[in-house]
């Protein structure tokens, strides 16, 4: 039981610097918009493994999960809101 | 419950001293000016922001005064335009940041929220401390700023004209807002905590009382929004004081980035503003009718709904700011949504009445001065939702009337409202019911008589921020500083006759408006720890009984004086 | 018809934002002044001590009545608000077409005035000369911090920003002289910031632009600047470098080297100039050199007018 | 960041009793940690508004921020990323070893954290002396190429701005989890294993601002 968590940790660490390297090891290719892309999803892949397992989101309370999923709600009325003002201004 | 006797520390007064003849509370225990200023009770505490708030909106009302006299005269002859400037722009920071927005949260809630869930006290009582001297530390160092130098920006902060061209403090007053950002992100997430984890066995979600969930719902919007507020004001000060261009377009920034940044905190915080004081009217007026709020749950959802809706509709004070036209049609669209939740709410209070046994003391007419004034305001407000209309309203007096009967209307009515209701709680004495009520109807007719011919002034056209004025418009500006002097006058009553009943009022009972809701079971003033015994409840809020009003209030009350 | 203190009526839109402030104002006032009535009647019936029979049980009473009271209150306040919604944006649309036959005029807002030029290169500071029945284009920008060009007569308003364009547009249909303001907070002097605006007969206005007539017309000014910036030095007809043909430009798309395409408008050719990395024509070097900081927003608006008029002439450069 | 110590300290005092306000130690532990909690949603929103307007300072000069993206140390940044994420296992490496209640090891752990996060610390000033060298410093000494000039000096205002933030944050984690090193090595609190889960959440966030910088600001353009 214990063993197996901090495999689990351990593990999750791995995959972080394996991503760590792809981030870094595909931004030297020219991929043109895709390289914003997978930096992008990398970055929230690994967001996601620490607050997952390092900061256990789903073994907390329940309203803890409430609290996070309302902080990630606010920030996204910010982005979806205001993000295509400044992109349809021009139309 | 069974460890509560044997668990508390410190300095609680065992259980049985409670009922002898001068009974210990959190006012006596002790005298000493540190047993106030190192205070981790949230009754001390709610009195420390009180008095504090109370200082800085005399002086707030003391720009406006001055605001108000210099526009008696169309060409501005009592100050330069640079003081002008400098006075609205202080009387703006004073009173959204340093009076509104912890107006009620930080002096009733904290007061109450604890009494009304039946807790000893918030979940983080030091981190309530530390709010309290974040936000006087800040507002002391803004007002001194803004008295040695002064700050023309208006509280908007609008760049570029306040990262590039403003020759004043705005650094210093930045910072100190800031600051006082901290204390009402702290205040909020206290008052979230307390009220999820420290209810009272019996105490579930719908038997909240209304005061607790507004005071719940605003202590949400302090938290997620207020955070946005901070970074804008350090991206301000980015380009004000190392050129980085982030909102001047000379810089290659983009001055709507600012508003949209700025009006994503600034909209939200009209709700930190008004929806505590939705819950205060909601408990004035049940107690004053003696009756059941009119549909409960439907006003719970009402308080979520306008919360939730209340980040959404930043965009509608852009229409006319060179934001996508597109973007203006989705604000607008929003805005419209978010007044239905408000407009149920008027509609219940209203409904709430019919049945009742209405009885017009002070802190009733408070109330309805409240729910008066809010209408006007929220109606007004849809002109100003309204798209081609607020092309020529907004930036208007318009917009001035239509704030100013939501906040000063309607916020400060119910805060004063509030204050009267739970007075007796609070200090243990009762006041000048007689007195209360003229300062009430003085308060709504100088009201009334200050900001009505705002809305005249801005459909006539007269922009806002404006020291002088074509000659036109000076009939209705005379109009508006004389009520204004009613105003003022209204505002001073109540430091009288409170200040006199702290002294020489009659003691107060545990209830002396016959009221429901844990804090009016406990003694006036409620021992240190809030209750002698941990209250249980069993009874849905505002359970007032047919039977309960045989006794009439009026009378019980005449006994005590 | 309620008066509520309106200024004039002098364009075509005002009377349409008229009609719907009065609708609006009848809506909300009918609202507020039947809650007010319920509250009074409810007040004085239901004061304590009235005689008046009250329910047994006033929860259960509540409870019986709130089902369909409070349905009907969501949602005929609901359906009064969609079509306060709606029509306020259909007229809100109204402002982003200027009909094709209006004439363009271009204003620089600046702490704290006014600067407006005709296309014929007639300069007007704090005054804006403008025919009756005539749809003008306005053309703003700011050379510092936000203004606003406000007019109440015309129930009109628009923010003036620097850094980009803004545009608003109307007809004149009174006579007279109107409150020009800046409403938007620009500094010291800005209740000082503002003028006239003055509404003529087109005969009257074409007597007017004569007698203010300028040496030169913008497009005439801005061609002067195109040779003086050494813009024709690339753009010109015997140039050797490679760079767009700028004849038949205006408002035509481009393509850009990224794959993308836009209208070349006024804002694309300020950004050309100020900018020329930003949007680069597809098939052509960036190589153009930047002139920020070397021409007022004047001269942008001179050469803007005259890169238009090559956009008539469809003559190339010289 | 004084929630996050006040936060902590409310759950410090009640090693042996529960704080005067609460019933019980699982509804203050509770109490606590949504608290934590809470505070980083603000944090969330805090950054939020930050990243925010890079976006939009990216979106207005994409060929500056590729071009002054390229001058930043990747070595560096990649490697402080790195001694980053191991830090973070390190601080769940010593929540696991409290809830074990194996405080000696909890202690050395919480250390490990703490010199990984010092050695970030070190790591990022020198980043900024060398880029000090590079004329990369807004406002003391910036020289660019100037065709991306206007836009780089943008770039590395929000370079600083950010990464400044970011190390304000990890300067307070890094006091508050020597802190709570020493408590654990000195005395056997009977709560200790909640509170290094709260100090930890403070930790991982830091640490999850800093997984977003780092594309951000070292990977706009490598090619």
């Amino acid at each position: 039981m214990t063993h197996s968590r901090v495999r689990n940790y351990v593990m999750t660490w791995i995959a972080l610097l394996v991503l760590l390297a792809i981030t870094c090891g595909t931004s030297f290719i020219p991929l043109g918009r895709y390289n914003l892309a997978i930096n992008m999803a990398i970055a929230i892949a690994k967001a996601l493994l620490v607050i997952v397992v390092f900061m256990r989101l789903f073994k907390s309370a329940p309203m803890v999960l409430v609290v996070a999923v309302i902080a990630a709600l606010d920030l996204a009325i910010l982005v979806c809101l205001a993000l295509p003002d400044f992109v349809v201004r021009g139309w | 419950m069974s460890i509560l006797t044997t668990g508390l520390a410190g300095d609680v007064p065992p259980a049985h001293s409670v009922r002898v003849e001068t009974p210990s509370n959190y006012l006596n225990a002790k005298f000493t000016i540190g047993s106030w200023l190192a205070t981790h009770d949230h009754k001390r505490i709610a009195i420390l922001f009180a008095v504090s708030i109370t200082a800085f909106f005399f002086i707030g009302g003391a720009a406006a005064t001055m605001i108000r006299l210099d526009l008696a005269t169309p060409a501005g002859d009592f100050v330069k335009a640079e003081t002008y400037n400098k006075l609205f722009t202080m009387h703006g920071v004073i009173m959204v940041w340093f009076f509104l927005i912890p107006s009620i949260p930080a002096t009733l809630g904290n007061f109450l929220v604890p009494l009304m869930i039946g807790a000893r006290d918030l979940a983080f009582p030091r981190l309530n401390l530390t709010s309290w001297y974040l936000y006087v530390g800040g507002s002391i160092f803004t007002i001194v700023a803004m008295i040695a130098g002064g700050v023309d920006t208006g509280w908007t902060f609008y760049a570029p004209f306040s990262t590039m061209f403003s020759n004043t403090h705005v650094i210093y007053v930045l910072a100190g807002v800031f600051v006082v950002g901290f204390s009402s992100i702290l205040t909020g997430l206290n008052i979230i905590v307390t009220v999820h984890t420290m209810r009272a066995p019996g105490m579930t979600w719908f038997r909240l009382p209304l005061f607790v969930w507004a005071q719940y719902a605003t202590a949400a919007i302090l938290v997620l929004a207020t955070p946005v507020l901070a970074m804008t004001l350090v991206l301000v000060t980015v380009e004000r004081l190392f050129g980085i261009g982030i909102f001047n377009p000379a810089l290659g920034g983009d001055p709507l980035l600012f508003q949209h940044l700025f009006w994503f905190y600034s909209h939200p915080a009209v709700y930190i503003m008004v929806l505590p004081a939705m819950g205060v009217v909601s408990e004035l007026i049940a107690a004053s009718a003696h009756n059941p709020v009119f549909g409960y749950k439907t006003m719970a959802f009402a308080i979520i709904a306008i919360a939730v809706l209340g980040f959404l509709v930043w965009g509608h004070h852009m229409f006319v700011s060179g934001q996508s036209m597109y973007a203006g049609v989705v604000f607008s669209f929003m805005s419209f949504l978010v007044a239905i939740p408000s407009a149920v709410k008027v509609f219940n209070w209203t409904a709430t009445l019919w049945h009742g046994r209405i009885t017009y003391t002070a802190p009733m007419l408070y109330a309805l001065g409240f729910v008066g004034l809010f209408t006007i305001g929220g109606m007004t407000g849809l002109f100003l939702a309204s798209l081609a209309l607020d092309v020529h309203l907004t930036d208007t007096y318009f917009v001035v009337a239509h704030f100013h009967y939501i906040m000063v209307g309607g916020t400060v009515s119910a805060y004063l409202g509030g204050i009267h209701f739970w007075w007796p709680k609070i200090t243990g004495r009762m006041y000048s019911d007689r007195w209360a009520r003229f300062a009430a109807i003085l308060l709504f007719v100088g009201f009334n008589f200050t900001f009505f011919p705002q809305y005249l002034l801005g459909i006539a056209g007269m922009p806002r921020r404006y020291h002088a004025y074509p000659p036109e418009f000076q009939t209705l500006n005379v109009l508006s500083s004389a009520g204004a002097l009613i105003l003022a006058l209204g505002y001073l009553l109540p430091l009288l006759y409170l200040g006199w009943s702290l002294f020489r009022g009659a003691r107060a009972p545990a209830n002396p408006w016959d009221a429901t809701g844990l804090e009016w079971q406990t003694p006036s003033p409620p021992p240190v720890h809030n209750f002698a015994t941990p209250p249980v409840v069993t009874e849905p809020p505002y359970a007032y009984r047919m039977a309960a009003l045989t006794r009439d209030v009026v009378d019980a009350r005449e006994g005590t004086r | 018809m309620i008066a509520l203190g309106l200024p004039p009526e002098a364009s075509t839109i005002a009377p349409r934002v008229d009609l719907l402030l009065y609708a609006v104002t009848i809506v909300t006032g009918g609202v507020t002044i039947a809650i007010f009535v319920t509250m009074i009647v409810f007040g004085i019936r239901y004061r304590a001590g009235s005689k008046v029979k009250r329910a047994e049980n006033v929860p259960e009473a509540q409870a019986r009545a709130r089902r369909r009271v409070e349905t009907a209150w969501t949602l005929i306040p609901f359906a009064l608000f969609l079509a306060s919604f709606a029509w306020a944006a259909r007229l809100y649309m109204v402002r982003a077409d200027a009909p094709a036959n209006s004439i363009e005029l271009f204003v620089v807002a600046k702490q704290w005035m006014w600067k407006l030029q005709h296309p014929g290169g007639q300069r007007e500071i704090d005054e804006m000369h403008v025919p009756r029945g005539q749809p003008i284009k306005l053309v703003m920008t700011s050379q510092d911090v936000i203004h606003s060009f406000f007019v109440p007569a015309f129930r009109l308003k628009q923010d003036v920003l620097p850094g980009r364009y803004t545009e608003m547009w109307f007809t004149a249909t009174q006579t007279g002289r109107f409150h020009l303001f800046c409403a938007e907070y620009c500094g010291t002097d800005h209740a000082h910031m503002g003028g006239d605006v003055i509404v003529m007969e087109p005969a009257e206005f074409q007597r007017w632009l004569n007698a203010h007539a300028a040496a030169q017309s913008m497009a005439a000014r801005g061609e002067d600047l195109f040779r003086h910036l050494g813009c024709s030095g690339c753009h010109g007809e015997n140039a050797s470098v490679h760079a767009p043909n700028l004849a038949g430009v205006y408002g035509r798309p481009v393509p850009l080297s990224d794959g993308t395409t836009v209208v070349a408008d006024e804002r694309y050719i300020r950004d050309s100039i100020l900018l020329p990395r930003k949007e680069v024509a597809a098939g052509y070097a960036p190589i153009m050199p930047s002139f920020t900081g070397q021409i007022g927003e004047d001269d942008i608006l001179d050469l803007i007018a005259y890169i238009k008029s090559l956009a008539s002439t469809k003559e190339r450069p010289k | 960041m004084t929630s996050a110590n006040a936060t902590i300290g409310a759950v410090h005092e009640a090693t042996l009793r529960v704080a005067a306000q609460f019933e019980e130690a699982p509804q203050q532990v509770h109490a606590a940690k949504l608290g934590m909690w809470i505070f980083l949603a603000t944090e969330v929103m805090f950054f939020g508004a930050l990243f925010f307007a890079y976006a939009i300072a990216r979106v207005q000069f994409p060929e500056a921020f590729a071009a002054a993206s390229k001058h930043t140390n990747i070595l560096l940044g990649t490697t402080n990323t790195a001694v980053l994420l191991t830090s973070s296992l390190f601080m769940v490496l010593a929540m696991r070893a409290a809830e074990l209640g194996v405080r000696r090891a909890t202690a050395i752990l919480l250390v490990i954290t703490a010199l990984l996060g010092l050695a970030f610390t070190g790591i990022k000033l020198t980043e900024y002396v060398l880029d000090y060298r590079d004329h990369l410093v807004p406002v003391l000494d910036f020289s660019f190429d100037p065709r991306y000039a206007k836009g780089a000096l943008v770039f590395f205002g929000f370079y600083f701005v950010t990464t400044g933030l970011h190390l304000v944050h990890l300067s307070i984690g890094n006091g508050l989890v020597l802190t709570f090193a020493r408590r654990a090595w000195l005395g056997k609190p009977n709560t200790l294993a909640d509170q290094v889960e709260i100090v930890g959440l403070y930790w991982h966030f830091v640490d999850i601002v800093w997984i977003f910088l780092y594309p951000c600001l070292y990977l706009v353009s490598r090619t």
